[in-house]
């Protein structure tokens, strides 16, 4: 114990780093179970229904206005989900290989938090960076990793020794693959025109105003970023791998309880994941060209201007996530062959002419 | 096999040239006996109801019984027909076409033709023309009927005979859909107790008398006759007295309504929910045949099913009443060996198996229970040969009662000599194995399905037995002694044959599933015989049968084989 | 009280017997004897019947049963008989036979036989005593009275005694 | 009839019309429920549904008139029950003098509401108007022997019946105005 402590007081990088990571995951883990809960309410609002509306708490039900309140918009609801996935009956079918079925969640979670490793979420605060690691290579880290995340699934398919839970996992590394090409594909532009791979550095160079963000400048590659991301996170219209109309639940059919809530949880950090990827790589990050909160403040800037960074990223990542849950309603689920379809011959092509296109321009631009 | 057969057919006297008289029964021409034997086997002019039977065509009927005398009172079996109508010179009139022109007998008639007649006591004669289903009978028939329901309380719901019932039967078939009787129908006593075993109800009654004649003509106990005679006529006995032979439950049997109700199975199930399996009765050596009624693996009732050979369409009372130990509560249900304490069927077979092979010869006594099938008794004489032992089984007297009750209570008595488990007297080896016993010479014994403290061994003797493998249904001395307790079936529960008195092999098949662990006995002494001996007597039941028919002389020189059974049983030369 | 035959009863009765082929026949002559003898026809009556001629005793319960004039029980003195077969009811029978049963006490709705309390009266409905033309018909034991009107009725039971 | 499929267009193929017409319309239902009370679900517990005439909810027995019950154990509805969710057991032989001339009732009558598909064959085929389908459409219970009613709870749950059908009321009183004879 005190070994620990003289570490942490020795080695301020060590201390802080932990500190943060603790932040991310405090910040992390509640925007997880809240995304949950604004899918159930966004769909119902979207299906004319009125959603989670049930859950109260016993103290806070009791305040007069606010606790009502609370109760119809849903806002225990999550406690009550999370509560239910712990006491529900954790069920292993006799023919699954068990060792595999009980490491696949846990895969299918994890790669989504190391994601987040690499994401400056704001600027500073105090002195401190608000990243957990600056990597130089942040964008190859990321789509390490992000892969990885496909294992989880797809040895949940293998796992749980069944005909849907397999197809679901066979689906679901095809899908993978072939959007990954394309999502990356579609940063390499970003990159040539930032010349660098640091995330941090393609929020600076997006920091001089609404028309320096790299949507505007590189809309092609938003556009499939996107759409990748989608295909990635498993989101609907290429929810394949989980499609219950086809699969009953895909390669999570046989999990039940915890197991199945760690896959639960593992598709919205995904989304978080991908969604703030997408608000760091082309929507400007931390920065908001307004107020002055464009300017990288320097080292001891003001307390007030790093947290409004975070909240800035907060909020455009929120922002995202309302996307991605309201596409869900908007589009039918694709057909598998249309999937690959737009995945290799669209995407790929696209991404190619845009990197040859930006190559091209910037060639012209340097002669210049 | 197939020569045996050839010279059967070749040395069989030719059927006697039978009598027939062509007449048509709805224009088709047939030919039927001239006679054919009444409820007593005696030769009667054949009736219009048989040749219309034999043609294919069924007339029905209430009071008409195939094995009761003919009264004709229910008119339900009225039918149209004709006869070749005669000149004034005694010949035959021709019609155009030169066939005999036929009277017939439909209203309005040209007089001195007859109308319809009762096809059950009308006697054919040639040239005769039935008209079974002619718009006139249908007339007749419904008209009957109708007058039948005029006062029938319609009480189906509660009635037990719902779903066997003649009334709904014809009702359905050849009734009204609704009943154009408006006034007050006659009310009769309901839940009228006419003996211990017989409950009426007199408002269901359409007064066929079969009950009166059965009791007469058949059980000999002329106790029931109508009173009342009018609107309120009943069935009663005399007043004071019961009935109460030991046949009454047949006359619910042939009850063609519900007016006679057994209260054994009174409101206890309906019959459509029953699930009826042939078998034998095992109440005694007469084995009448039987249908097992039951639902959900367990019986509800015995019912005679009809076998002229042995007990035509009856069986007694207290055979029919025999079923309710088959689900009494403390059937035995485990198996067990109190040596090794092992609880499964195929360790327990293997340690019997072990004790028997090391057993010196002689050492080993077997006493089977003459209520245990062929098949089981031949398995038994297999082990009992193979180790040298000395087998009896036990004799079981009562009294008999000169129709189906035979003195002799055990089912299988017969298939015990034909398997050589004892000899034409029964019982004579137990004093020689309960010697044999106490001098220390037989210390292994093997008991099926008696109580032999009971019989000859007492608890004495019994416990100087170092080896004792009981096999049994229900709890007794002897099973509470057991060092091997093999849990076996009833008769209910199981495939078999039983060799009654009069030498008839007749199978029984299985009713309802064995109550807890227990195994019907041949298939576990199969798997001891095999296990003892090395000779493999399976696989299943049909195989085993078919084998003992080979090994046994009386089966044998009758060919009888499993499939050839039949319903009806076969006869043996014992 | 046990049933006990009259020696010379019995005998008439044996010899009665002998005239017909079947001893069976003699049944309902047998009953009619009995019922004459003893008033009405009891249990015993018909078990030492059925014994002498060789039947079961329901075969003679049936015929008690079935004839009206054979009586279960015993009647009163003077068993008052009271035609109902269409003539006589259209004349007024059923008025005449609630009459005396009002006037003895007794319930007009009740079939059969009825007799009062003191076992003076006997009260029955019969079937056609044969004499249409007079309706209504009844007959005290076996004096006929034809034409009965309510008035006469008190009369004739004023007459009994 | 084999349907073409119409070519896509360009634009069409570009899934932009779609997206924008999906867009659309969940943008107005969600505008809908959001600000015009657009509303369609009914909060359950609180909000009932009136069910309409001739639903079929749950079996219930019910009880005459003269609170006696209507079944007469017949077992029509077990037999034509087709999830065999109905379980009747007989009263068996033993006289029962307060039954009269019904002299059947049934000793144990069970319907398993989890088997129970409400299709309302036992109602149809029931000869004495005993058991009727009901209003009930929310059963629940916390065991599965909870949900297996017993003849005391579908009777209290059903109720009396009050119809001008007197069968048995009839016969009985018929049979004592005739003063049925009885051989002694």
């Amino acid at each position: 114990m005190q070994a620990l402590l003289d570490i942490l007081t020795n080695h301020r990088e060590v201390a802080m780093s932990l500190a943060k990571i603790v932040a991310v995951l405090a910040v992390l883990l509640p925007m997880v179970a809240y995304s949950v809960l604004a899918e159930r309410k966004l769909s119902a609002l979207i299906q004319n229904r009125v959603g989670p509306n049930r859950v109260a708490l016993p103290l806070i039900g009791g305040i007069p206005i606010l606790g009502p309140f609370l109760t119809r918009l849903g806002f225990w609801q999550p406690l009550a989900d999370g509560l239910k996935s712990f006491l529900k009956e954790d069920f292993t079918p006799a023919h699954v290989r068990k060792a595999y079925f009980w490491l696949a969640p846990a895969l299918a979670l994890v790669p989504a938090f190391m994601t987040m490793a690499v994401i400056p979420f704001g600027s500073f605060l105090g002195r401190e960076r608000m990243v957990l690691a600056d990597l130089n290579v942040g964008i190859l880290y990321t789509f390490g990793i992000v892969s990885l995340g496909v294992y989880g699934i797809v040895l949940a398919g293998y796992a749980a020794n069944s005909k849907y839970p397999f197809l679901g996992g066979i689906r679901s590394s095809a899908q993978l693959i072939s959007y990954e090409i394309a999502m990356g594909m579609s940063v390499v532009p970003v990159f040539m025109l930032v010349g660098d791979l640091n995330l941090s550095k393609v929020i600076a160079y997006q920091s001089d105003g609404l028309t320096s963000w790299l949507v505007f400048k590189q809309p092609v590659a938003f556009v499939i970023f996107m759409v990748a991301a989608f295909a990635e996170t498993n989101r609907l219209p290429f929810d394949l791998p989980e499609s219950e109309t086809e699969l009953v639940g895909g390669y999570h059919t046989e999990y039940s309880s915890m197991k199945f809530a760690l896959f639960f949880m593992g598709e919205y950090s995904n989304m978080i994941a991908s969604s703030a990827m997408m608000v760091t790589l082309f929507l400007g990050g931390w920065t908001l060209p307004f107020f002055g909160l464009n300017a990288t403040p320097n080292e001891d800037g003001a307390i007030w201007m790093g947290l409004a960074h975070i909240g800035i990223f907060l909020a455009k990542v929120m922002c995202l996530l309302v996307v991605f849950i309201w596409v869900r309603w908007m589009l039918p689920r694709f057909r598998y062959d249309q999937l690959m379809d737009l995945g290799w011959r669209r995407f790929i092509p696209l991404g190619l002419a845009n990197i040859v296109v930006t190559a091209v321009i910037l060639f012209l631009q340097a002669k210049q | 096999m197939s020569t045996a057969t050839a010279a059967n057919t070749e040395t069989k006297p030719p059927a006697p040239a039978v009598e027939t008289v062509r007449v048509k029964v709805d224009g088709r021409v047939v030919d039927v006996p001239r006679t054919l034997p009444d409820w007593q086997g005696k030769p009667q002019p054949t009736t219009m109801l048989q040749a219309c039977a034999i043609a294919g065509a069924e007339v029905p009927h209430y009071c008409y019984h195939p094995k009761l005398p003919i009264a004709g009172n229910c008119r339900m079996c009225l039918v149209e027909f004709g006869t070749p109508m005669m000149g004034p010179d005694r010949k035959p009139v021709l019609s155009e076409d030169g066939s005999p022109k036929i009277a017939r007998s439909v209203l309005p008639y040209e007089p001195g033709t007859p109308r319809g007649a009762i096809a059950c006591a009308t006697p054919i004669s040639p040239g005769m023309e039935i008209y079974p289903s002619s718009p006139a009978t249908k007339q007749m028939r419904e008209a009957v009927l109708e007058s039948l329901l005029i006062n029938h309380p319609l009480d189906c719901p509660i009635c037990d005979q719902a779903g066997e019932c003649k009334l709904q039967e014809y009702s359905v078939e050849h009734g009204q859909a609704e009943s154009r009787f408006a006034e007050v129908k006659v009310h009769k006593p309901k839940q009228v107790d006419l003996g211990p075993r017989i409950m009426l109800d007199d408002e269901r009654c359409v007064l066929c008398t079969r009950c009166i004649r059965f009791s007469r003509d058949v059980a000999q106990d002329d106790a029931l006759g109508i009173v009342n005679r009018g609107s309120h006529n009943s069935i009663a006995a005399f007043p004071g007295r019961q009935f109460d032979n030991n046949y009454t439950l047949n006359t619910v049997d042939i009850c063609p309504v519900g007016a006679l109700t057994s209260k054994d199975f009174r409101f206890r199930m309906r019959v459509w929910f029953l699930k009826e399996t042939r078998s034998v009765c095992a109440s005694c050596a007469t084995g009448c045949n039987i249908l097992i009624s039951s639902r959900e693996e367990s019986v509800y009732r015995y019912e005679p099913r009809q076998n002229d050979a042995v007990n035509a369409c009856w069986m007694c009372d207290s055979g029919r009443l025999n079923y309710k130990w088959i689900g009494r509560e403390d059937r035995l249900l485990n198996v067990r060996s109190s040596r090794s304490g092992a609880r499964a069927w195929a360790a327990v077979v293997a340690e019997i198996a072990e004790t028997l092979r090391s057993a010196p010869q002689g050492s080993v006594a077997v006493i089977a229970s003459a209520r245990q099938s062929t098949e089981e008794l031949y398995l038994l004489k297999k082990l009992a040969a193979h180790l040298g032992a000395l087998t009896d089984s036990v004799e079981r007297l009562g009294e008999g009662d000169g129709f189906l009750v035979n003195a002799d209570r055990n089912p299988n008595t017969n298939g015990a000599r034909m398997t050589g488990i004892c000899f034409t007297e029964v019982g004579i080896q137990i004093p020689k194995i309960a010697q044999g016993i106490r001098s220390g010479r037989i210390h292994t014994l093997i008991v099926f399905g008696e109580d032999v403290t009971r019989h000859g061994i007492d608890s004495e003797t019994l416990s100087k037995v170092s080896t004792l493998i009981v096999s049994d249904i229900l709890p007794n001395e002897t099973t509470r002694r057991a060092h091997f307790l093999l849990p076996g079936c009833a008769y209910a529960e199981k495939r078999g044959t039983f060799v009654n008195a009069k030498g008839r092999l007749q199978r029984f098949l299985k009713a309802v599933e064995p109550r807890g662990e227990a195994r019907p006995e041949w298939e576990f002494l199969q798997e001891l015989v095999h296990q003892v001996t090395g000779e493999n007597l399976g696989p299943g039941f049909e195989a085993l049968f078919n084998r003992m028919a080979k090994d046994v002389p009386a089966l044998a020189s009758a060919g009888v084989e499993w499939g050839k059974v039949g319903d009806l049983g076969a006869p043996l030369t014992l | 009280m046990t049933f006990t035959i009259p020696r010379e009863l019995e005998a008439e009765l044996d010899e009665l017997a002998t005239r017909y082929p079947q001893k069976r026949s003699a049944s309902l002559m047998f009953l009619h004897a009995l019922q004459e003898r003893f008033g009405y026809v009891s249990k015993e009556a018909v078990e030492w019947t059925a014994a002498k001629l060789g039947v079961q005793p329901i075969h003679v319960w049936e015929l008690v049963t079935f004839y009206p004039m054979f009586r279960q029980e015993p009647a009163g003195r003077h068993q008052l008989k009271v035609c109902r077969t269409l003539s006589c009811a259209l004349g007024g029978s059923h008025k005449l036979y609630r009459h005396f049963c009002d006037r003895l006490g007794l319930d007009p709705n009740k079939h059969g036989l009825q007799t009062t309390k003191d076992g003076k009266f006997s009260v029955e409905f019969v079937e056609c005593l044969a004499s249409c033309g007079t309706a209504p018909v009844m007959m005290r034991n076996e004096e006929f009275h034809e034409g009965v009107s309510c008035e006469q009725a008190d009369a004739l039971l004023a007459r009994c005694s | 009839m084999i349907i073409k499929r119409t070519e896509l267009s360009w634009l069409e193929r570009m899934y932009f019309p779609t997206l924008w017409s999906g867009l659309r319309v969940t943008a107005r239902h969600f505008y809908d429920t959001l600000f015009r009370g657009g509303r369609v679900t009914m909060e359950y517990p609180e909000q009932r549904w009136t069910v309409p005439e001739g639903y079929r909810g749950a079996p219930y027995l019910v009880k005459d008139a003269e609170d006696r019950t209507k079944c007469v154990s017949c077992q029509l509805c077990e037999f034509v029950c087709p999830p065999k969710a109905i379980k009747i057991t007989p009263p068996g032989p033993a006289v029962d003098p307060t039954t009269g001339n019904v002299e059947k009732r049934p000793r144990e009558f069970e319907i398993n509401m989890l088997r129970c598909i409400f299709c309302g064959f036992c109602q149809e085929v029931c000869p004495e108007e005993a058991i009727f389908l009901m209003k009930d459409y929310s059963l629940t219970g916390l065991s599965r022997k909870e949900m297996i009613y017993d003849k005391e709870k579908l009777l209290s749950l059903g109720g009396v019946h009050n119809d001008q059908i007197r069968k048995w009321k009839k016969k009985e009183a018929e049979a004592a105005s005739q003063e049925a004879f009885k051989p002694e």
